[in-house]
């Protein structure tokens, strides 16, 4: 093991998977000459070519489509927008064509693409360029979607993500591009299932699941509650859909008490399906109501102080979990 | 068919029939409401795909719009496996999962059947762009309607087809009319063509209901493309005789304009040609005719009497790999 | 009162916005000539003229867009979608222009847009042409989303979403355009609140939570039910957001039991939503896990047998009543 | 400004000079972490935005993409209320929601600061359409980089102003590049003004580094279009000196590159040609300088000493109405 950054990860998993299979080729705005806008793709075009590694045009709904088209006759496309912001105008390609495909042709055309890039609020971008996509997603039927929260998982499941055989949402986070963490070597082959949460921290008085930016903030917050004898389990879904529910029911079970804490928006977000779940097969396990710390259900304010009022954040954490633990 | 080879007129003539017939009578099982949801005919625009297919070879990529059944007609695909899709049922196409807005034949090079109009333009340049990726001289043809070319897919797949210099046929059906409205007030300009000098794309246009003219134009400009990739653009000027759909009575144009385009009939003036140059007979044709109406019937006891695609399968077309949600 | 279907109800809603606001349009495909593709228009452009009820290209980004634009500017746009599976190529100015104006601008603009049309699953339409996309838009903060279920309700809050100065969206049920229901003669006002559901039949043993094409659906179970001895309460929430909390706590305190039956996908769909309020703010009122009748999370399927296995049904909204109740 | 009337040039070229110190203090203060999110700097551009203003009436509608500053400023929004923006203050032209992306000032009939590309092309559309709905004579200009034409929404919106024949002149600001990809990689044409012919839209090039050229041409343009509404397309070439946005180094051009542009400067050119004219000295240059770069030290004092948004008031700019979600 040797710790890397965030970044370098994907970077790994994109040069390993284009080297392993010449069909994958990686496509988006300022991904090659450029060296990625923010630099996940450094050294691609150097070292794969511009046959392989390609930049495109401002023309998100152009490109996606183009790598779905590409699918259908059997190249195994990454799709990178700069942002998940961006996927908004090419919301139809992702949601209507590469996950019907396989249902509208009766099984004849499976999409093995990969959608990736940074997903959710980053820092002060405002309302346009702060969308967290996951819920959004999630929703359609014949999409995956995974969230990493570390070097390791991010590159592991990018990496499987390219290997699966339907369309998948790699959704990471830009603000923990720089971050770091404990990786395999490179000549270890590193892949992470899609669909099985992580535990990342084993606790007995409170569950609280998350997932990509929520993941450091609920670990740095269990720390603190551990002063206060609080004892809280950390689960990582990695993977929004599908949904690991065995382990949230596992974790659940133990505990008795959830918080969820998620980076996207309140209303028909992640949280609220996490929730129905449990409280649908495991009912008799809650000893008190689950409670959710998202956005708050406002456009994203500029504003730092404002911004941060919105997010999820230490303070709100704290206070969820103290009030299902009725401490 | 091969390289090099022409395809004989007169099966591509009884491929018209067939279209025709079968969409005659897929109209008339739709009344009888054996076949649910919309369905488009292209009654009248027969030319248009059969001078298409008779141009390239049976491994060029075709892909269109939700008017699609000549399409899959023309590439091979069963009028049985079309009359069952039409039904919904387990033998058809799409096993019964698509519909008439979405028939698929992988085996034959038929990539849809697709509903969202010009959503699936930009998977043309996908198809095109993983023939030059893979270095093969196929080529992508994408018949789309006259509605089309005002949808943002439409100009970004475009830019990226000229950009990327792709192997790639767009072929607009111009009949005139997207459901209601007609070109003029759809679009900016007086002829849709015009529209390729944005993107420095070659356009031209045909008769689109002239057989030969359509063929002739089609295999010119792709063996162009074979020689050396690039995208081209042709606006096949046709009509279409029924509604947009089975619910529209067309009422927005007058039955002298349809009269006008019904003399001039792709099968009829294929069939004239054929019948002056002494190729053809009229006890020829009225058999091939009979063959045609033959075969739709036996088509459509063919999906009448076959299965459903089963409940327990229900789960099975979501993820490739049988993955739950 | 007087019986009117659906459409008539919409219809009569357009002509009287229309006639008494002149900064009131109707843009979209065929809404104009053609007198739109259900007829819903049917002669307002004789009535308006083509000033005021304008055809449009297939260009749903652009004229979605154009809305937004008019409406920074004063005008008071009612954008129909011919159906909303055709908002998804217009997502972005849906969900990133209309509702961030107003935040963006720091209250300078607001966008007093109206986008409607035919929502949900219709008949046999296959995979791309059966959106249900109200959790995707209820999820947006500064949207508002409407459903209504009877002629009445379809009257009431269009006309409300007209004269709302944010952006609203009414979404339609094209399976109801045909239904009948008795409304307020039209020399009545009927202007109905956005944000207040409607209990349809009251009941005691359960509340059955509905929308849209689910409320006759719930009606209809509800009589069945009776004969068995079960009394089920239909609170149609007609607003999808703002939610009425306060109609459904109520309804939930006196049945202790609920089944939430949508139209919608079931990952974070809106019954995900109204379960997770449920269950935080009156988890003590509920005598059994909150179940929810969605759509099966699977592309829709062309074949007929096969839809209907797809949708919610009478069968499975039965037997869900029956589990809550262990009946 | 009323019709017929001429702004003074002098006060243009303290306007560029006003728009150029402003952003250069901006850039300053953004490496000092005083303002968040991203940063896109004009410099080198102002010739367009102050030309365009000169050209219209302040009660034309003006909108642009997120490099935004100098159309807020052009426009008469004051340095204070733009730099407070960019400290996220409430005294901010968007109250400090908005940031550098998303300049808004209703009373100054500036709509914007958009930050999704091309995105606000169709807005512009729309407020040309309200223009012509009420019968007004004003005329809507929108302003949108290189980048942008190859967005389906740019498509969409030419094609329904140019069929609905509204007054809107689409100005591409055309800087060779967005952000690392210069124009010949984005863009399938030789020159981007000839996109213009797909849509039957008069489109012509002025020098955008030359305010006077830009100032005619528009002024030309905008009148025809108040005798009789159309839209026009009109490509301004330019060059921004700086990066795309504060953390871009721009090892994509070479030095000799911008400083064959620096040569061009469009101030130093405004300030040649009124100085050939004996319009004005070598001191009043300075002096306007001068002010210039006191009115933003002011400003950036004003945004420091400004309060912030209040917490109190999250929730009130969701809803016009005040609803709650
Ligand atoms: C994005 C989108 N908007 C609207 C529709 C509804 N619609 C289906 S076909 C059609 C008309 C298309 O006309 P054209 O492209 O000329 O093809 P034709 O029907 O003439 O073959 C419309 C508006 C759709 N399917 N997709
Ligand atoms: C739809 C969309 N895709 C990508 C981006 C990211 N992005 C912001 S600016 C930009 C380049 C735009 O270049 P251009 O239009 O030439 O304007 P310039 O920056 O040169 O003024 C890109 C790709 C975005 N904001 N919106
Ligand atoms: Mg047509
Ligand atoms: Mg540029």
């Amino acid at each position: 093991m040797r710790e890397i950054t965030y970044r370098q990860a994907l970077n790994e998993a994109l040069a390993e998977e284009l080297e392993r299979d010449p069909n994958v080729f990686l496509m988006g705005e300022e991904v090659a000459e450029y060296q990625g806008a923010y630099k996940v793709s450094q050294g691609l075009l150097q070292r794969f070519g511009p046959r392989r590694i390609i930049d495109t045009p401002i023309s998100e709904n152009g490109f996606a489509g183009l790598g779905v088209g590409a699918a259908m006759v059997g190249l195994r496309p990454i799709i990178e927008f700069m942002t998940f912001s961006f996927s908004l105008v090419a919301f139809d390609q992702v949601v209507n064509n590469a996950p019907n495909m396989f249902t509208m042709s009766g099984g004849q055309f499976n999409i093995p693409i990969t959608f990736r890039g940074p997903n959710g609020p980053a820092h002060q971008l405002g309302a346009t360029h702060s969308h967290a996509t996951e819920n959004f997603y999630a929703s359609v039927p014949g999409l995956k979607v995974c969230t990493p929260a570390t070097p390791r998982d991010a590159k592991g499941l990018l990496k499987t993500a390219v290997r699966d055989d339907n369309p998948v949402l790699v959704l990471e986070a830009e603000l923990l591009y720089s971050s770091k963490g404990m990786v395999e070597p490179p000549d270890e082959e590193l892949l992470i299932p899609l669909g099985k949460a992580d535990v990342k921290r084993e606790g007995s008085d409170v569950s609280v699941i998350c997932y990509a930016q929520t993941v450091p903030l609920a670990l740095k917050v269990a720390a603190q509650l551990e002063e206060e004898d609080i004892s809280a389990e950390i689960v990582d879904l990695r993977s929004i859909k599908p949904l690991d529910e065995k382990a949230i029911f596992d974790s659940v079970t133990k505990t008795h008490r959830v918080v969820i804490v998620e980076q996207d928006h309140p209303f028909c977000g992640v949280g609220a399906e996490v929730c129905y779940r449990i409280q649908k097969n495991i009912f008799d396990a809650l000893d008190a109501p689950i409670i959710r710390v998202s956005q708050e259900d406002v456009p994203m304010p500029y504003n730092e102080r404002l911004e941060h009022a919105v997010l999820p954040n230490a303070e709100k954490l704290i206070a969820a979990v103290k009030q299902v633990c009725y401490a | 068919m091969q390289p090099g080879e022409q395809r004989d007129e007169v099966e591509m003539l009884s491929l018209m029939l067939l279209i025709r017939r079968f969409e005659e009578r897929a109209s008339q099982q739709y009344q009888a409401q054996k076949i649910g949801g919309f369905c488009h005919l292209y009654i009248g625009q027969e030319a248009v795909v059969t001078g298409a297919v008779a141009a390239v070879r049976d491994d060029d990529y075709i892909i269109t719009a939700y008017r699609d059944h000549a399409h899959a007609l023309a590439r091979g695909t069963s009028a049985d496996a079309c009359m069952a899709e039409l039904f919904g049922k387990e033998t058809g196409c799409s096993r019964g999962l698509g519909g008439s807005m979405h028939f698929f034949d992988r085996k034959n090079h038929m990539y849809g059947g697709h509903a969202i109009v010009a959503a699936h333009v930009p998977l043309a340049v996908g198809m095109a762009f993983a023939i030059k990726y893979r270095g093969e001289d196929r080529v992508t043809l994408c018949f789309f309607g006259d509605g089309a070319i005002n949808q943002g897919a439409f100009h970004e797949a475009l830019n990226l087809a000229a950009l990327y210099r792709l192997p790639i046929v767009f072929i607009c059906e111009n009949n005139l009319f997207a459901m209601g409205t007609s070109v003029k007030r759809s679009t900016s300009l007086k002829q849709i063509v015009d529209r390729t000098e944005g993107y420095d794309i070659p356009g031209e246009i045909v008769d689109g209901m002239n057989f030969r003219e359509v063929r002739d134009k089609i295999a010119e400009v792709v063996d162009s493309i074979r020689k050396e990739p690039h995208p081209a653009f042709l606006e096949a000027r046709t009509y279409r005789y029924r509604g947009h759909s089975m619910s529209d009575p067309a009422s927005y144009r007058t039955k002298e304009e349809l009269e006008k385009y019904r003399l001039d009939d792709p099968i009829t003036r294929l069939r004239a040609q054929l019948t002056r140059e002494g190729k053809l007979t009229n006890e020829q044709f009225d058999r091939l005719d009979k063959q045609a109406k033959e075969t739709v019937l036996v088509a459509v006891k063919f999906a009448e009497q076959s299965p459903q695609p089963p409940l327990e399968k229900l789960y099975d077309y979501t993820y490739a790999d049988g993955a739950k949600p």
